[in-house]
C-alpha cells in the first residue's frame, strides 16, 4: 500500500507553496480583482521560470516529462492561494488536450510554447448557460474555418490558442469536433465578460470564419476527448479545491481562536466548532477522492472516470461549504469588501461551475455505476 | 378558517385604498417607472411622501395622535402595509428611526426630548440611525468599547460604531456607550441622542461584498454632548437598549431573495441536465417541492401571526423561525440556480444571466443575509432559549468588571 | 384574516387530548406493539363512545354532520399520543371515500356502521414494494368479485370493510377502479405481516373472489378518486405528525433539561440546542402548511392537492428528524426497548410511507406547480 | 501511487493467506455455512479459533512473544486482518478484552496480574469486558458514581455500570469506580480488575429497540475485591482510563449498514416513482452519486492510513472523521431504500423486503450506532478540539468536588 504521494513530490509541493505564499499572497488576487487585470502577470511569469508550465508536457516537446501527480501537487498550491493565474485553462486543459489527441505536428507546433510558459491555451466549450451536451454546441467547423460564439471562456483574452468544441455535422456525439483555434490569426474578437470571480478573466469569444484545424486527424470524436479531457480536468481541480478548502477552513479557525464574544473565543462554542469541523470532515472526503483521482488519472486507469467525477463532487462539495461558512465563522467583517473571505466564496463557485455543475457529473458517475453494475 | 377581513378590517382596508389610488401609483399602472436612484432624490421623495402619510394618520398608525401618528391598531397597521406594498412609493429609510430610535426616546427621554423629536420624526422632517454595533462586538452587542466620560455637564465620546445603516444621511442617532469599564459588562453602559452632523462625528461607508455601500463606520473623536441627552440612568444603558431591540420588528424575515421557484420552474424549462431539459429531472423536481414547502410554510406562519393581531392577540413566537429559514433558502436557492446555468452560471451581469441575474445576486447577498441581524446561530439560540426555554450558554463573562473580561485582540 | 381553528374546534381538541392524556399514555401503545394487539380496544371504544368516528359523516348517516376542521384536530391529538387505534384506515380514509364517491345506497349501507364504529374500514392499495401507480394494480375485479393480493393494509385484520384499488381493464388511469369488498363475506384472507410499527397492525390480505361492487356508479374512475382520497389522507395524517412531532419534541426537551453531562444541563450544549431549534422550525413549517391543508380540504379548494402535498411533504420531514434526533438527544437510553422513544422513532417514518413515500408526493406536487406554471 | 503491498508485506500476506487456506473456509467457498447462532456454541468455535491463531503467531500480532502476541508490525496485523474478513471465522468477542482491557492490565498491573492474565487472554481461554459507562454517565464517562470504599485489605463496590458488552459470557472486567467524592470528578476514581463470575455481580441484558440485547446492566452490591486488584493508584483511575481508550481501536466506524449504493442501484432499477424506473429519477441518482462519493471517501482516507502504517508512521487523525460520516450515511441511505418501497416499506420481514430487508434494519440500527461509541455530537468535539485545536467546552464542574457538581436526576 503506497497511497501518498513521493518526496519528491511533497518537495515539488512545499516549493511551489513557498513560492506562493510569497509572492501570492490574497494582496495580489486583490489586486488582480480590483484592476481587472487579465492574470498577475509577476506570479504567471515566476511559476514559468520554475518551469512549472511544463511540468507534465513530454520532454522532447520542451516539458520536464513528468506526470499527472506533479501536476496534482501544483494544483493543490495554486487552489490554496486562490491564485489568479491562467494555469488550469493553458495547463490542465488546453496543454493536455492537445498531448492527448494532437497529431505530431500539432503537438511540435504548440506544446513547446505552452510548456515555455510563451503562450497561453484554453479550451471553449460552453454557449451561454446550457450545460456542455453534444446538442448544445452550435458554433460550426466547415472548410478549415470556426464559427460560432463562446461563452464564458477563462483566460479568453490572454490564450494565443484555443481547444475549440464544435460542430461538425451528423448526429449526436459524432457531430462533435474539437478545432485548434489560433487565436493571433484573424477571425477572432474577444469581450471581457463580468463573472462573481473577477480575479480569474473571462471573455465572450466570438469567431466568425477563424482559420481552425482538427485537433487529431479524425472528425467526430470530440466528444468523447472531451469527456477525457474534462475527467483529467476534474482531477487536477478538485485538488485546487481541496487546497482552497484547506485555506478556507484555516482561516474560519484562526478567527475562531482570536476572536471574542461573551468572553470567550467564539472558537469554543459548538455550533463553530461543528461547523469547521464538518468543514473538515468534507475536506478529508474530498482529498481522499482527489488522491485516487490522482492515480487513476496517472496510470490512466479503468476507472479514471469514476474517480474523476467522485474527486469533483466531493471537491466541489467541500470548497463551497468551506468558503461559504469561512463568511458565517466571521460574521459581520467576513461579508465586507476589505475582507478576503469573500475571495474563496467567489472562486470556490467558480471552480464548482467552470467544467460543468456537479448535478451534471453526478449524472456521468451515475450512468458509469449503472453500467457497472449491470455487468 | 378563512383569508377575509372582518367587517371592521375591511372597511379600514378599503379607505386605505381609496387614499392610496388618489395618492399614489400602483404598481401594476405603473410600467417602466421607478423610485430615483439618486440618493438625495430618494430621500427628498421619501420625506414628501412620509409627510403626507402623517397628514391622513398613516404614518406610525399605532401611536397615539398627540404625538403625529394614527391612534389606530396593531392589524390596521398591517392592513395599510398589506396595501402600500401594492404601490410605487419609497419606503424604509425611517424603518429603524420610527421602529426603533424614537420608541427608546419616547419611553426614556425627557419630556423636552419627547416634545422636540418625535412629531417631527414621524412626519419624516428628520431621520434617525441606531448606533450600537461595535468591530468587537458582533453577536455580543453588550461588549461595545466607546467610551463616554463625564466632564462636568458634558459627556466626551470616544470611539467606533460599525454597520450603522442610513449613517451618511441620518440627522439624529441613539448612541450606547461604556461608562463605567469596572463593573460587568452589562452594567456600565449608558444611552444617549446625538447630533449625527455634529463635526466631532465621522461617517465612512462600508463597502460589502456584493458591490453596496448601505451601511457605515461611524467615529466619534470628542464628541461633546450635554447629559440632558442621557435616556435613562448613568448605568442603564443595556436597560435602554433592550427597549429598542425589542422594538426590533418582526418585519425581518420577508427577503427570501428575487428568484423563487417559479422562477426556477422556468429555468429548468429551458436548460438541460445531461442533455435532457433540467424540469424533467428528479432531483431538480424535489427541490423545487422543498423550497416551495418552506416558502409556503413561512407565508402560512406569517398568516398565523396576523391571525393573532386580527384578534387582538399577541403573536407567539412562530415569526422568529422566518430568517433562519428564508437566509438559508435564499443563498441554497440562488446557488442551485447557478448550477443549472452549468459553466454559463459563473456570469454575473443581469443582461446575460435568467430572472435578471437574481440568482447570482441573491447567492451573494445571502452570505451577507444570513449574518445581519443575527446571525443563523444566535437565532438557534434565540429559538432555543426563548421558545423552547432551554438554559442559555455559559457566560464566563457575566460577573467580571468588562476590563478583566477576555476580549482577544 | 382568520386563519385558525375556531374556539369550539379549538375545545373539541382539548377534550380528545385529555382523554388521550389519560386513556392512551405510551403504556397503552407499549402494550399493543409488545402484545401485538390489533388496537387498543379501550382506546377506540373511547373514542367512539365520544362520537368522534362519526364527525364528518353526515347527520343522515348517523354522523355529526361536521367538517374536515374537527377531523384535523382529532388527528393532531391521535398524532400526538401516537395512538394504537384504527382511526385513520377507517375514518379518514374508508368514510371519506365512502362519502365522496359511493352511491347513495353504498352509503347507507356502509357509512352508519363506520361512523358508530361498530366497524372498521381501511383502504387497500399497495401490492407489495412498488409504489401506487395506475401501472403496478395487478387486483382484478371482474363479475363483481376480486382477486388480487394486498400488501400491506393497515387494520386490514380488524377490517370489516375495504375499499379496494383494482384492475377492470383499459388503459392508464382509466384501468382503474376503487371496489368496495365486504371482508366478511367470504373470499377474503389475511395474515398479520410485520411492519416497523407493531403498535399498528397490518396484513396481507388475500382476495380470491370475493364478492365486491364499484365505489359509486362507474367503473374506471379509480385512480381520481384515489388521488382525491389521498389528498384528504395527506392533510390529515399531516396533522397526526405535527401532533406527533410536538410530542417528540418535548420529550427531547424535557430530557435535556433534566439530565446533566459535564455538570450542566445537555440543553445548556448549543448542538442540543441548535438540534431542538431545528425540530421546532420544521415542526411550525409543518403545522402552518398543514393548516393551509385543512382549509383547502374542508372548503375543496382550487389548491387541495397542492395544499394536501405540502402538508405532506413539510408534515413527513418535520416528525422523522423530530423523532429521530429525540433518540440522539437522549442518547444509549434511547435506543434501548424500555425507552419511549422508540414509538416516535416507528410512527413517525410509518406515516410518512403509509399513503405514500415524501418523493411520490414531491412529484405530484411539482406537476401541479408546473401546470399552474405554464398557465 | 500504487496499493500493491512492498515486498515483505506481500510475502506476509501470502504466508497469511496459505495459513488461513488451511485453517478455514473462504466465505466465497462457504455457501449456506454460517457461524452458529447459539451463543454457547459461538464462544467455543471462537475460543478454539482463537487459540488456533495464538499457536501461529497470528493472535495480537503487534505484541512480543513473551506474551503470546506475534511479535509482528502494525501492517502485518492489517494485513492478517484483510485476509482473515475472506473467511468465515468467528470473531469479535475478544476485540475488547484484547483491545482494551488487557493494555490495561499490561500497563498498570503487577507483574503477577501480567503473567497470571495476558497469555490466557491471548489464547481466548478467559474473556474480558469493559465497565466504565454508567447510567448518569453518557458521554461525561468520569461522571460515574459506581463507590468503591477501602475496608482493610480489600475495596467493597456499590453501583451499577451499563452498556457493557458481552458482560454475560465475560470471566474478567476492568472496572472504573469513585474512590473520592470530595475532589473533582477526576480526581477521585480509581479502576479494578474483577471476576465476573463473583456472585456480588449481576448481569442482566438490555433489550434495545431494535430487538436486540448484545449489552447489559452490571449491578454490584458489596462486592469486595482485593487492593491488589487495583489496576494504578488511588486517584489515578482516570489516567488509568485514558490507556483504556486510547486503546480503544480507530477500527469502528467500519459498519455502513449492509445495503449500499449497489443495492441501491437495483432497487432503483425494481421500483418505480411517479410510475417511471426510479433508476431515472434525478433526485435518485444523486443520493447514489452523493453516497457513493462518501463512501469511496471513506475507503481512501483508510488507504491513507494505511499507507502511513505501512511506512512505520503514526495515521494522522484522518481516520477520526469515519464514525461521523457512516452513521449518518447508515441510517439515510437506510430510510431512502425504505422511500423507494413506498407503503411496502413499512414492511420489516426479511423475506418480504429487498436486499435481505437490510434497509430497514440499518435504518434502525444507525439510531444507535450513532450514539455508541461517541455520539456525533461528541465526535464533533473531538475533530474539533484533537484535529482542529479548537478550545473545549466551557467546565463548569472542572475544579468542584464531584459531590458538590450539577448532576439532575
Amino acid at each position: 500500500m503506497n497511497f501518498d504521494f513521493s518526496d519528491d513530490q511533497k518537495m515539488l509541493k512545499e516549493q511551489v507553496r513557498k513560492f506562493l505564499a510569497d509572492k501570492c499572497p490574497m494582496t495580489v488576487t486583490r489586486r488582480v480583482l480590483e484592476k481587472e487585470e487579465a492574470y498577475a502577470e509577476e506570479v504567471w511569469k515566476g511559476l514559468v521560470e520554475m518551469g512549472l508550465t511544463g511540468t507534465a508536457i513530454p520532454e522532447e516537446f520542451g516539458g520536464l516529462g513528468l506526470g499527472a501527480l506533479e501536476l496534482c501537487v501544483i494544483a493543490e498550491e495554486l487552489g490554496r492561494s486562490a491564485a489568479p493565474v491562467p494555469f488550469s485553462s493553458s495547463i490542465y486543459l488546453a496543454a493536455e488536450a492537445i498531448k492527448l489527441f494532437g497529431t505530431q505536428k500539432q503537438k511540435e507546433a504548440w506544446l513547446p510554447k505552452l510548456a515555455s510558459g510563451e503562450i497561453v491555451g484554453t479550451v471553449a466549450v460552453s454557449e451561454g448557460l446550457h450545460a456542455a451536451h453534444p446538442r448544445n454546441i452550435e458554433a460550426k467547423f466547415a472548410g478549415g474555418k470556426v464559427s460560432g460564439v463562446k461563452q464564458p471562456v477563462a483566460d479568453g483574452a490572454a490564450a494565443s490558442v484555443a481547444i475549440v468544441a464544435v460542430n461538425t455535422g451528423g448526429s449526436g456525439e459524432q457531430a462533435i469536433s474539437l478545432a485548434i483555434v489560433d487565436l493571433k490569426a484573424g477571425g477572432v474578437s474577444s469581450e471581457p465578460v463580468r463573472t462573481i470571480d473577477p480575479s480569474r478573466q473571462h471573455v465572450t469569444l466570438t469567431l466568425k470564419d477563424a482559420p481552425a484545424e482538427i485537433l487529431g486527424d479524425k472528425q467526430g470524436e470530440g466528444w468523447s476527448q472531451l469527456s477525457r479531457i474534462m475527467d483529467g480536468g476534474a482531477v487536477l481541480f478538485s485538488f485546487e479545491q481541496v487546497g482552497g478548502t484547506e485555506a478556507a477552513l484555516e482561516m474560519a479557525r484562526d478567527y475562531a481562536l482570536e476572536r471574542y464574544a461573551f468572553g470567550r473565543q467564539i472558537g469554543s462554542y459548538q455550533a463553530i466548532k461543528h461547523k469547521l469541523a464538518d468543514m473538515y470532515v468534507k475536506k478529508e472526503l474530498a482529498k481522499s477522492n482527489a488522491y485516487y483521482g490522482a492515480m487513476m488519472l496517472n496510470d490512466e486507469g479503468s476507472e479514471l472516470t469514476e474517480a474523476a467525477a467522485a474527486s469533483r463532487i466531493a471537491g466541489s462539495d467541500a470548497y463551497v461549504f468551506a468558503a461559504q461558512e469561512n463568511i458565517q465563522t466571521h460574521g459581520g467583517i467576513g461579508y465586507t469588501w476589505e475582507s478576503d473571505c469573500q475571495f474563496h466564496y467567489r472562486r470556490a463557485k467558480l471552480l464548482a461551475l467552470t467544467i460543468g455543475a456537479p448535478i451534471q457529473w453526478k449524472e456521468k458517475l451515475v450512468s458509469r455505476l449503472e453500467a457497472k453494475n449491470a455487468a | 378558517m378563512d383569508f377575509n377581513d372582518t367587517p371592521e378590517e375591511a372597511a379600514y382596508r378599503k379607505q386605505v385604498r381609496e387614499w392610496l389610488d388618489k395618492n399614489a401609483t400602483r404598481k401594476a399602472d405603473a410600467k417602466g417607472m421607478e423610485l430615483p436612484r439618486d440618493l438625495n432624490e430618494l430621500i427628498a421623495q421619501s420625506k414628501a411622501w412620509q409627510a403626507k402619510k402623517a397628514d391622513a394618520g398613516y404614518a406610525c398608525i399605532t401611536w397615539p395622535k398627540e404625538w403625529g401618528g394614527g391612534g389606530g391598531t396593531t392589524i390596521q397597521n398591517v392592513i395599510y402595509g398589506q396595501e402600500e406594498a401594492n404601490y410605487l412609493v419609497p419606503g424604509g429609510i425611517f424603518a429603524i428611526g420610527l421602529g426603533m430610535c424614537i420608541p427608546t426616546v419616547m419611553a426614556w427621554g425627557s419630556e423636552e426630548a419627547k416634545k422636540r423629536f418625535v412629531a417631527p420624526a414621524v412626519r419624516g422632517d428628520e431621520i434617525w440611525c441606531q448606533l450600537f454595533s461595535e468591530p468587537a462586538g458582533g453577536s455580543d452587542v453588550a461588549g461595545l468599547r466607546t467610551r463616554a466620560e463625564k466632564d462636568g455637564d458634558e459627556w466626551v465620546i470616544n470611539g467606533q460604531k460599525v454597520w450603522t445603516s442610513g449613517a451618511h444621511f441620518c440627522d439624529y442617532g441613539i448612541l450606547l456607550t461604556r461608562t463605567d469599564p469596572n463593573v460587568p459588562k452589562h452594567k456600565g453602559l449608558t444611552m444617549f441622542w446625538i447630533d449625527m452632523k455634529d463635526p466631532a462625528v465621522e461617517v465612512r461607508p462600508i463597502k460589502q461584498m456584493s458591490g453596496g455601500a448601505e451601511f457605515n463606520e461611524v467615529f466619534f473623536t470628542n464628541l461633546r454632548v450635554k447629559d440632558s441627552q442621557r435616556l435613562g440612568n448613568p448605568g442603564d444603558g443595556w436597560k435602554v437598549a433592550l427597549t429598542t431591540l425589542m422594538n426590533e420588528r418582526l418585519a425581518v424575515g420577508g427577503s427570501q431573495g428575487n428568484a423563487d421557484t417559479d422562477d426556477l420552474i422556468e429555468l429548468a424549462r429551458d436548460v438541460t441536465v445531461a442533455g435532457e431539459p433540467a424540469i424533467r429531472h428528479g432531483g431538480v423536481r424535489e427541490r423545487i417541492a422543498d423550497w416551495y414547502v418552506q416558502a409556503q410554510g413561512l407565508k402560512f406562519t406569517k398568516f398565523r401571526t396576523l391571525t393573532a393581531l386580527s384578534k387582538g392577540e399577541t403573536p407567539g413566537p412562530e415569526s422568529s423561525i422566518s430568517k433562519i429559514v428564508a437566509a438559508k433558502k435564499m443563498q441554497d436557492l440562488g446557488s442551485f440556480g447557478m448550477d443549472l446555468q452549468d459553466m454559463g452560471g459563473v456570469i454575473r451581469d443581469r443582461k446575460l444571466s435568467p430572472a435578471d441575474g437574481a440568482y447570482t445576486e441573491q447567492w451573494i447577498g445571502a452570505a451577507g443575509y444570513r449574518i445581519a441581524g443575527g446571525t443563523d446561530e444566535i437565532l438557534r439560540n434565540i429559538v432555543a432559549e426563548r421558545v423552547l426555554g432551554l438554559p442559555g450558554d455559559v457566560r464566563v463573562d457575566k460577573d467580571l468588571p468588562f476590563n478583566q473580561a477576555p476580549k482577544g485582540k
